[in-house]
């Protein structure tokens, strides 16, 4: 394959503990977006989610593969988070961890495999769609980036730093979205100048996702 | 972190912000041990004598913060078990799975769910859960809050108000022997012909957060709030209460529009912050209006019983009585929040 | 003048600041027509069945804005009238009297009365005025607020949530049969093994002035506070709960000192603005209090009970109990605001 | 008897009327003294039995004598206005009045012997003595200046004025007080540095004693 050397195990952990710094980093910022236009929660519930994440991940042995450990890490944000992020984070990382299977290590096309089980687990559950104003409008955008990179040619770590820009668009095109999903849809035309939260957080997982990468090389 | 270290604007009587929700529990366990026992593990609350061989049991829960709901109204008469979130976050499919085996006395389990994405969402994946492990769960959605239009355009309306009269109601029909089917038919018919409104006066204060969850004038007042602080309809002047009663009042009848000469169940629930004295000059404002229109309320509910933490504001919930919900409305009930007959 | 000119500071639901009073004794008439009747001439409340032949007769009476109390305590096995006052003022002789007659079923009446200096001189006028119309009267007064020295220097220890106690004790004597003298002698027992003390966590806002009584700063607290805005013993930074508690459980205990051993109602009360998630935490810190002196709350109370209007804060009270004061408590009750039994 | 003529059931009346006034427009004055030591409702008391006392007046015909008017207002303040100075100024009133018995008009030394019987009753009733920080530090003086000035030759004019400036000095003199008392006495030492509302009050009640008699001439 081309463009870099495979993900395996070891970018899964990285990804997931820049996940959660950048997470407990901008934890305030993230429930001052919810306080705006849902219940002020959404930071202390993806911190607390990730952290304990962070713990579960010590418990795993260097030899369980990457498909294990997101659907590990799936599970714990069931467990622990609640709210509507919890089951959709949850439910997003477990079934990207099952499109991988117990392979040691994968490719730039299992990576869009993952993402998109990711995103289509995100769907059915919450049957939002792009411009409701969730954490759908910047994950499509990046799996849609991500994939488009590579079939450019471009590698991996390219193609993910596009992802993650592009899911940052997403991120800040839900500004003038009317919100039709989740809490923020009670306020209806309220809704409309505000940023997302979940769309917030998921840009920030999606960058950590391309840092980890990155720091292969 | 310690409350002297975050007081500013945080008038509370609390440890850790994190701790809240757990010591609380405890307090419950320790004041009400007739009633309940605390499962802190699973952070459940269970009725003391779990799970009643034969009977339906009945489960609800959603995030904290809106006390004595749900774990007030464990015990007899009322639900079997409830499973308080993280305050305002839905609990988590766990919970719910712990509390479902614990009150399924094989007769299978009542889940009553308030329409919040998270709520819902968390729900479904127990009760998925549940039916792995061969219990029979019935799920019932509550959505009363007139003040948020139930379109596609929405995550649907709100469950408010109605969300403990149904528990009251349903928990009878279980206690009668009621079954499956017939619990979760009567709990869907309380919300089916129940209706809310809330407004507030002010904002609630999390513990996590320690600062408002949103700014209202001196003046103002949040027209059709939710009981997470989510905003309303619109933000208004402060009323005098004739008129705020008359606008809430407009906006559950119109919706529910109970035909001239009905009975009516009438809730006045205090949002936390606004005291009993003020409640009761709401209801009389409100008999004022049901006579207008030809309704009687032939039954009351005057109290804080949904909250929103701290916060100053109150919504009424008006449900249409007939002699069935009448009877089990009357049928006694033995829980920390809610206590008649024997 | 409107709530809508009045706003600033003013959240509150009602029409006239000076028609608060009626109008909520009003609603709490409408929502209660099964217990109580309202006599709005004389301003007071009565229990529906009042008098009752043969019993002796149970009054309370005070400033309004510390609702449910009195009036939500009127009903069978505790108060038969109330006499509220306008918010924070002792109601006057007239009232007294006409809800002295309103209930003297023959056996004597008594009047439970609040150790406040205008409580104190009211009553007194009206057990005059009632002597003259040949009922017998006994006076107790409730002094339990360990917060104010009871010394020459002072009008003496204030009145406060014992009072709740003494009137569902006595009530339950006097629905016993107790006669004139054992209902006062109860009555004056709950007081004498009673003790209390309050902590604010903010002012409250009267109607009639609009505006906080005292200012707090935003990390502080009234230590010692009374059920009127009175301010307390000191100023104090807001502490963690558990600090709260210890210091509050001492000064009531260093004064009511009870044998190790000993059994007790532990009593959570919330000032009006305080949510029922943080009495609960309250409640759970003082259990760890009373453990800690080898003593056990066998009864217990948390709620809203008796409040200062919109006022963030708590009080703890605490009962010596016996096998007659914990049969008595437990004795069927059937008010607005407490019931149990049948 | 020397000094201006004697005071009848007019006076009486002017004297009721002026207080009303004053005590209305001081309402929110002697509320605030209240909230800093009590419980923030003296003003409305007061009002609120003054304006239940003037409708009373209405009821009264002329013919009515002096001290029926005033234990009528005394019995008026008894049944409107509760709290502790309800109780209070009823009784001194009535005192008063009764002390007055049914003569038509009467002169100072029998004002002497009225104002003593209200002070005899309020201490009766409130047991509170001088220094107390109560209403009792601005009547007390009052009568002592009254009685002294009568006694010194002073017209009744001149012996109420100087009543009136005692009362005054009584209640600024409660400000360093510790109130023993009332409400105000649970603050211990931090009810000192603050005026007694009911010494306000009772000084205002004095200054429209003065002031009516002053209008005689
Ligand atoms: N139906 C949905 N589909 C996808 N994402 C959703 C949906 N509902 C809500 N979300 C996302 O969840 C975020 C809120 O998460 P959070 O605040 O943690 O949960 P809650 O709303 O229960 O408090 C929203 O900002 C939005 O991005
Ligand atoms: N025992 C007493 N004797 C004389 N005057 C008293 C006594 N107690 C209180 N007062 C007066 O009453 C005033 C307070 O009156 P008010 O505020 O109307 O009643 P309350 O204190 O019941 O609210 C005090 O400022 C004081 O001057
Ligand atoms: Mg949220
Ligand atoms: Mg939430
Ligand atoms: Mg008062
Ligand atoms: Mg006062």
């Amino acid at each position: 394959m081309q463009g870099g050397k495979g993900v395996n195990a070891e970018t899964v952990q990285r990804w997931l503990r820049a996940a959660a710094a950048l997470l407990h980093e901008q934890r305030d910022y993230l429930t001052q977006l919810d306080a705006a236009i849902g219940d002020a929660d959404h930071g202390t519930n993806m911190d607390r989610g990730f952290t304990a994440v962070l713990e579960k991940l010590e418990e795993l042995n260097g030899t369980t593969p990457p498909g294990r450990v997101l659907t590990t890490a799936g599970a714990t944000l069931i467990s622990k988070v609640g709210g509507a992020s919890g089951p959709l984070w949850g439910t997003a990382l477990r079934r990207a961890g099952r499109a991988l299977g117990d392979s040691e290590d994968f490719g730039p096309s299992e990576l869009v495999d993952a993402l998109d089980a990711a995103l289509v687990g995100v769907v059915e559950l919450g049957a939002a769609e792009e411009g409701d104003k969730t954490m759908v409008d910047a994950l499509a955008p990046a799996l849609r980036a991500l994939r488009e990179g590579l079939d450019g040619g471009a590698s991996l770590q390219d193609a993910l730093a596009a992802a993650s820009s592009a899911s940052e668009d997403g991120m800040k095109a839900t500004v003038p979205m009317q919100a039709s999903k989740g809490r923020a849809s009670y306020l209806g035309e309220r809704s409309i100048g505000h940023q997302d939260p979940g769309a917030t957080s998921t840009a920030l997982i999606i960058a950590a996702l391309a840092r980890a990468v990155d720091e292969e090389t | 972190m310690s409350v002297t270290e975050t007081a500013t604007g945080m008038k509370k009587f609390i440890n850790e912000p994190e701790d809240v929700v757990k010591e609380s529990l405890q307090g419950l366990g320790a004041a009400h041990p007739d009633l309940v026992r605390i499962d802190l593990k699973n952070q459940i609350v269970v009725r003391k004598d779990a799970p009643v061989a034969g009977k339906v049991g009945l489960v609800s829960g959603g995030g904290s913060g809106h006390e004595p709901m749900h774990g007030g109204f464990v015990g007899k008469g009322m639900l079997d078990a409830a499973c308080p979130g993280e305050v305002f976050t839905s609990p988590v499919p766990d919970q719910m799975l712990a509390a479902t085996k614990a009150v399924d006395g094989g007769a299978g389990v009542v889940h009553i769910v308030k329409n919040y994405t998270g709520d819902v969402m968390n729900f479904r994946l127990a009760a998925e859960l549940a039916e792995d492990e061969d219990i029979r769960v019935e799920s019932v959605l509550t959505n009363d809050d007139v003040a948020v239009e139930d379109s596609l355009w929405t995550a649907g309306r709100r469950g408010v108000g109605v969300t403990v009269l149904t528990e009251k109601i349903a928990g009878a029909k279980a206690e009668a022997g009621g079954s499956l089917e017939e619990v979760a038919g009567i709990a869907r018919k309380v919300n089916a012909q129940g209706r809310s409104f809330g407004v507030a006066l002010t904002s609630c204060v999390t513990p996590a957060a320690g600062a408002p969850t949103f700014e209202l004038g001196a003046d103002e007042m949040e027209f059709g709030v939710g009981i997470h602080g989510e905003p309303g309809r619109r933000r208004e002047k402060i009323a005098p209460v004739a008129e705020i009663v008359e606008q809430m009042s407009e906006a559950i009848l119109s919706d529910l529009d109970p035909r001239r000469g009905s009975n009516l169940l009438a809730f006045v629930n205090g949002l936390g912050g606004t005291p009993l004295i003020e409640l009761y000059v709401i209801y009389n404002e409100l008999t004022k209006q049901l006579e207008r229109r030809g309704l009687t309320a032939t039954r009351s509910l005057v109290g804080n019983y949904i909250t929103s933490l701290d916060m100053a504001g109150a919504s009424i919930t008006l449900l249409t009585l007939d002699d069935e919900l009448t009877a089990l409305w009357d049928a006694p009930v033995q829980t920390p929040a809610l206590r008649w007959g024997t």
